[in-house]
């Protein structure tokens, strides 16, 4: 009966529904401790307790922070485009959910596993620009606009050095299926043979996603939240939470590109006891509360150090990377022959 | 794969690379002057390897190097050089003196030895396309100039409409032949006993984009802007190194691929250089720029040098080169003459200005008065001996009509050339001139040597185009 | 050797990993921060928080409207009419402190000879209104009362210092 | 079914939306529609089972052309009623020259014809087994890889205009140099002496920075070349030192 019910299309299109939700509610839930985790991480390396009002140690902050949000009024600008207006952080939303279709969580466990799964994801985090820009030009805002313009170059400048990142990993995989990807580093995980580009990759997440160092768009205390000044309420809790989610998929990809995915750190008897999507919730876990930490350690980038950064450093220095490692590949005879899978 | 068979041009790309990075290197000092010289000196390896380069198809069919090609290539090297030549003495003046635009020269260059080799329509077009843009890039290189920027921008916006022509062309020959190699191509066609109408517009649509580049009627517009408003060196290389290989590929394509049709796009051909020539003779006449003048007498040229294809034979087509040669012998030591023109350290380009320069500067009239002979076609200088080649195999395969035009074109076109020797040595003198570098002498003194005295090199020239000849009909 | 160094730790981000030590040792270390409405800081004697009028311990005001503290008072904060009482002492009939305008200098304190006028211990008096903020006299002798056992205390550690 | 379901959606979205291009008003919204018809013709690749393709259709055209489409044309002050007004001026004429186009082409392609033996060409076949991200790489890199170069460098000269023609070197600017900060040292910016007792730093020289310091070797006239007489007998010659400066840092004017 089950089995027949699999066949029919019905059948397939409740099934992956299904399948959706199993990771987006997690996923959603996630978002909501992350911005707890945050402020209690911040918290602790500032020497302070963070939010424990709000349930024992504020667990329920999360909860209370949406009901504020939820039931504020959503303020739309005069003059502002209404549908984009109300499109664009919808659209921040909805791609940072998106693009967990193809990640997988343990051997071949992905909602699509399939065969360009890096270029999805590439393309999908090219597209996270869209929600900034639109954002910023229809608020009607001179401001909101300078904001968009001005994160939309940072995003489209890291993602250079990204993508010139992620061809070096799949030149020594010699495929670009996450699955693949993830069995290739059964062996070493990518980050230690690839050490300095797991940095650039990890770094330029960081610029990617608008978080600290590099949150020049939204600089709280000088710009005061630059592309999305003009949102409130619903609208603006959707870029929060797209934000957070995009954080969520950055660690995902870093986790899975360097550090081996669901996998664990040796094959050996105590480490595969744990099942693989807890290694991988683990390290993504880990990347998060980097992601933190490096927000409460480092000052703010200049927008000029930042372009310079991402140009005249990482740009050169990922495209030097990728040339050894070709040549590399090559002179050792490990590039990899295959494209059949 | 034989790679060596593309070696000049690897060479040539690689020694442009370095010599952009030394110029980015040495941004600091002044490294216009070295890039230059670094450039001639690539051209001059380059040429080496040309004539060393051995025959055969390479890179799956998209690269054919022939004596054809060798002929061709060389002289897009050699209009190449002498431009860069051009360009050292008044760079600073002229406002081009940054290391980049020997680099872009280059690279034009090497798009239009690309052009020159190539085997297949994809070959064509990025060579095309890569000598076209680094001559956008050239005339609008003197950013402050308005005119250089009216220039730069309408030869790109009307230079992109014909590459677009080009690429359509292409891809409707692509839908009928199912290849892009020419000789597939030719295979395909010789099957076919009647031309569908889709092939034919292809063909026309192919013509028209080479057409433009070749500035003949009716897809001139642009020249005279474009010549007027370049700085003159770059005008000067346009009208060397570009239409060479534009020829190249027309009587590439023309010859190769669409031999078999050639009645179908024969009677286009004449009917372009029909009035190219005469237009060119006619609309010169009123112009008081000399740089126009040079725009509306390199229409005319094109013109009689398509004379040689529309023959449609091999002997047309060795004239067609022959005529090509002398072209850029008097074109590139005219235009050297038009840069020396200079007064108070300013250019000065009317024909007004040149009154009475067999007086304040005999040697440079000397010089103008031999290149300007040429072009009108007088013997026993170069232009005498290209024409008389064109108008030859024009009368041998019958198409007495156009050798007709042709006569007629060049003595009108002789009025407005001869009105400017008599303007030089006849007429009042002007101001004389400033003194100009060494390079210019040494050019246009060159030039005129070779336009003078090309009745001693017409052997082995002739010899040689016709081996191109031969090989275009192998 | 010593630009090789810097190179070195430039691209080993040396900095950056020295810096990120610093936080992650402050993750670890005791939080400085008190729970604030179920916790309170200590408070020295001299904090100046609100103020408050002081009686003598037989119930009598010890204001006798010398009307020092209203010289004194930077900010002209506070407001002092007087009149002869019916038992011929002076009294005040009015004593005002707009404490919106108050700055908390201490000077009224340090000008009161019979030290009537002090600043007290207590800082959590927030109002809803600016009305509330005007105090009067009944106010001040208001929170003098409820407050006297500690600013009595408070008087006597800090007179060694005075 | 289901792919012709998926094809005609994402078929007639693409119309729609190449047609909303060409007709809405605001210029903002024709580069959105542009970008909504890119979107969807990469989904066309992808029923085709061009993945590789329409990945890339997404990520370069999509991710990185429209970005600055959008861009420029957000930050373009472009006056929309003047434009309609040319736009409805010349609509007939327009429409009549495209309406003889159309059917120049019609005619044209009516009886298309392709040679006969087109079957024999000899085609790029991919491997069986092969993805199309494998095969396309195959091709590429091998049967066209003097092409594959020849784009390299068409792209490189294109990246030598838009530098040559757009950039300008302000030599007034003070840049900030990173490098030259990096290299400097304490040493370079402070000298620690031993003051003698009641006599203060004037019998020292007065207070000065190091010799060779940054400041001083980079920005003459600006913080430390002071007027005091410096020890070891050495006066600080400031033209010599601006000279010497001006090369590596951003140019202050002389």
């Amino acid at each position: 009966m089950a089995h027949f019910f699999l066949h029919t299309m019905i059948g397939q299109v409740i099934l992956t529904v299904l399948e959706a939700l199993a990771v987006l509610v997690p996923l959603l839930l996630g978002v909501a401790y992350l911005t707890l985790a945050e402020r209690k991480v911040m918290a602790a390396m500032q020497l302070r307790k963070g939010p424990n009002v709000n349930g024992p140690f504020g667990v329920l902050q999360a909860f209370a922070d949406a009901i504020k949000m939820i039931t504020k009024e959503t303020v739309i600008p005069s003059g502002a485009n209404r549908f984009l207006f109300l499109f664009a952080p919808f659209l921040t939303f909805s791609l940072a959910m998106t693009a967990w279709a193809v990640i997988p969580t343990n051997d071949g466990w992905a909602i699509a596993n399939i065969n360009v799964g890096v270029l999805y994801l590439l393309a999908i985090s090219s597209l996270g620009v869209y929600g900034v820009l639109i954002a910023g030009w229809a608020s009607n805002s001179k401001y909101a606009f300078l904001g968009g313009l001005r994160a939309a170059a940072q995003m489209v400048s890291y993602e250079v050095s990204i993508g010139l990142v992620i061809v070096s990993v799949l030149l020594a995989v010699g495929s670009l299926n996450l699955n693949d990807i993830v069995l290739a580093q059964r062996h070493v995980w990518f980050c230690l043979p690839m050490f300095p580009m797991f940095i650039i990759f990890f770094i330029s997440a960081l610029a990617e996603t608008n978080r600290a160092p590099f949150d020049l768009p939204e600089g709280e205390s000088e710009l005061v939240a630059g592309f999305f000044v003009e949102y409130s309420a619903l609208a603006f809790g959707l870029f929060f939470l797209g934000e957070y989610a995009n954080m969520f998929l950055m660690s995902g990809m870093v986790s899975i590109l360097f550090l081996g995915g669901w996998l664990p750190p040796i094959g050996i008897a105590p480490f595969t006891w744990i099942p693989g999507p807890l290694w991988l919730i683990a390290k993504i876990l880990f990347c998060l509360f980097v992601f933190i930490w490096v927000r409460a350690t480092f000052p703010r980038y200049r927008y000029d150090q930042l372009m310079r950064l991402g140009w005249k450093v990482f740009l050169p220095l990922s495209l030097v990377w990728m040339v050894l490692t070709a040549g590399f590949l090559l002179a050792t005879g490990l590039l990899p022959q295959g494209g059949a899978s | 794969m034989n790679w060596t068979l593309a070696l000049p041009e690897i060479v040539l790309a690689l020694c442009g690379l370095a010599i952009l990075v030394f110029g980015v290197v040495q941004k600091k000092g002044q490294p216009f002057l070295a890039c230059s010289m670094l450039t001639i000196g690539a051209f001059v390896l380059t040429a080496f390897l040309v004539v060393m380069s051995p025959d055969g198809t390479g890179y799956n069919h998209i690269f054919i190097n022939d004596s054809f090609a060798r002929f061709m290539k060389l002289l897009s090297l050699a209009g190449g050089a002498l431009a860069t030549m051009l360009t050292v003495g008044y760079a600073r003046d002229l406002k081009v003196e940054r290391f980049e635009f020997p680099v872009l020269l280059l690279f034009s260059t090497l798009g239009t030895m690309m052009m020159a080799s190539s085997g297949n329509l994809m070959t064509l077009f990025i060579g095309l396309e890569l000598s076209s843009l680094a001559i956008y890039i050239l005339c609008a290189f003197a950013r402050d100039d308005v005119r250089g920027a009216e220039a730069g921008l309408k030869y790109f916006v009307l230079g992109s409409l014909a590459s677009g022509l080009l690429l359509y062309g292409s891809a409707l020959v692509y839908g009928f032949a199912g290849t892009m190699e020419y000789g597939a191509i030719q295979t395909a066609l010789s099957a076919t006993s009647a031309v569908p109408m889709g092939l034919m517009i292809g063909i026309v649509f192919m013509l028209a984009g080479l057409t433009f580049k070749l500035s003949a009627v009716p897809f001139h517009m642009w020249t005279p802007d474009v010549y007027q408003g370049a700085p003159t060196p770059v005008t000067a290389f346009m009208a060397g190194a570009p239409k060479i290989a534009a020829f190249a590929l027309l009587l590439r394509v023309m010859a190769g691929p669409f031999g078999h049709v050639a009645p179908q796009w024969q009677i286009l051909v004449e009917a372009i250089a029909i009035v190219s020539m005469l237009f060119g003779s006619l609309a010169a006449i009123p112009q008081t720029d000399i740089k126009r003048l040079m725009a509306y007498s390199s229409i005319g040229h094109m013109g009689y040098a398509l004379m040689g294809l529309s023959a449609g034979t091999e002997e047309g087509m060795r004239g067609t080169l022959v005529y090509l040669t002398t072209y850029l012998l008097m074109n590139v030591g005219a235009f050297a003459v038009i840069i020396a023109m200079r007064r108070k350290g300013r250019a000065v380009t009317g024909i007004v200005d040149l009154a009475g320069l067999g007086r304040t500067d005999p040697g440079l009239a000397t010089a103008m008065a031999i290149f300007m002979f040429s072009m009108a076609g007088a013997p026993p200088l170069a232009g005498f001996f290209g024409k008389l080649m064109v108008f030859y195999a024009a009368i041998n395969a019958h198409l007495f009509g156009l050798a007709a035009v042709g006569v007629v074109s060049s003595v009108i076109g002789a009025y407005y050339y001869v009105r400017i020797i008599k303007v030089m040595f006849f007429d009042e003198a002007a101001a004389p001139l400033d003194r100009r570098p060494l390079s210019l002498s040494f050019v246009s003194v060159g030039m005129g040597v070779a336009t003078a005295g090309f009745l001693i090199v017409l052997g082995p020239v002739s010899t040689a185009a016709q081996a191109a000849a031969q090989a275009l009909f192998r | 050797m010593g630009t090789l160094d810097r190179t070195v730790r430039s691209f080993l981000l040396a900095e950056l990993v020295a810096g990120m030590g610093a936080t992650l040792r402050a993750f670890f270390k005791p939080k400085v921060t008190i729970n604030y409405p179920y916790e309170k800081g200590p408070l020295s004697p001299r904090f100046r928080g609100e103020h408050a009028l002081r009686r003598y311990p037989n119930g009598e005001e010890r204001c006798i409207a010398c009307k020092l503290c209203e010289a004194t008072c930077p900010a002209e904060a506070i407001t002092i009419e007087s009149e002869p009482r019916d038992d011929g002492s002076r009294r005040t009939t009015r004593y005002d402190i707009d404490m919106t305008k108050c700055i908390y200098c201490g000077l009224c304190e340090e000008a009161c000879p019979v030290d009537a006028i002090v600043e007290g211990p207590n800082y959590e008096f927030a109002t809803e209104t600016r009305e509330e903020l005007m105090y009067n006299k009944d106010k001040l002798l208001a929170n003098g009362d409820r407050w006297e056992s500690v600013l009595a205390r408070r008087l006597e550690l800090d007179a060694p210092y005075r | 079914m289901m792919t012709q379901i998926v094809f005609y959606v994402f078929a007639t979205v693409l119309v729609l939306s190449a047609g909303m291009v060409v007709s809405a008003r605001n210029p903002v919204h024709s580069v959105l529609f542009l970008i909504l018809a890119f979107f969807n013709a990469a989904g066309l690749f992808l029923v085709a089972g061009a993945e590789f393709l329409a990945m890339i259709l997404v990520i370069v055209y999509v991710g990185a052309v429209a970005v600055l489409f959008l861009f420029v044309v957000m930050m373009l002050d472009v006056r929309f009623a003047q434009m309609r007004e040319g736009l409805q001026r010349y609509a007939p004429f327009g429409a009549a020259v495209g309406l003889v186009l159309l059917a120049e082409l019609a005619l044209a392609f009516s009886h298309w014809q392709v040679a006969q033996d087109i079957a024999s060409v000899p085609h790029v076949v991919a491997a069986p087994g092969r993805t199309n991200t494998a095969a396309l790489g195959d091709v590429l890199y091998t049967h066209y890889v003097f092409l594959f170069e020849a784009c390299g460098l068409v792209l490189l000269v294109a990246m030598i205009g838009a530098i040559v023609l757009t950039l300008r070197e302000r030599p007034m600017g003070r840049r900030q140099n990173i490098d030259r900060q990096h290299e400097r040292t304490a040493a370079d910016t402070l000298a620690m002496m031993t003051v003698p007792l009641g006599q203060g730093v004037a019998a020292n020289g007065g207070f000065r920075r190091p010799e060779h310091s940054y400041y001083i070797a980079s920005v003459p006239g600006s913080y430390g070349v002071t007027e005091e007489p410096v020890p070891q007998g050495k006066p600080v010659d400031k033209t010599a030192q601006g000279g010497h400066g001006t090369d590596n840092h951003g140019g202050l004017p002389q």
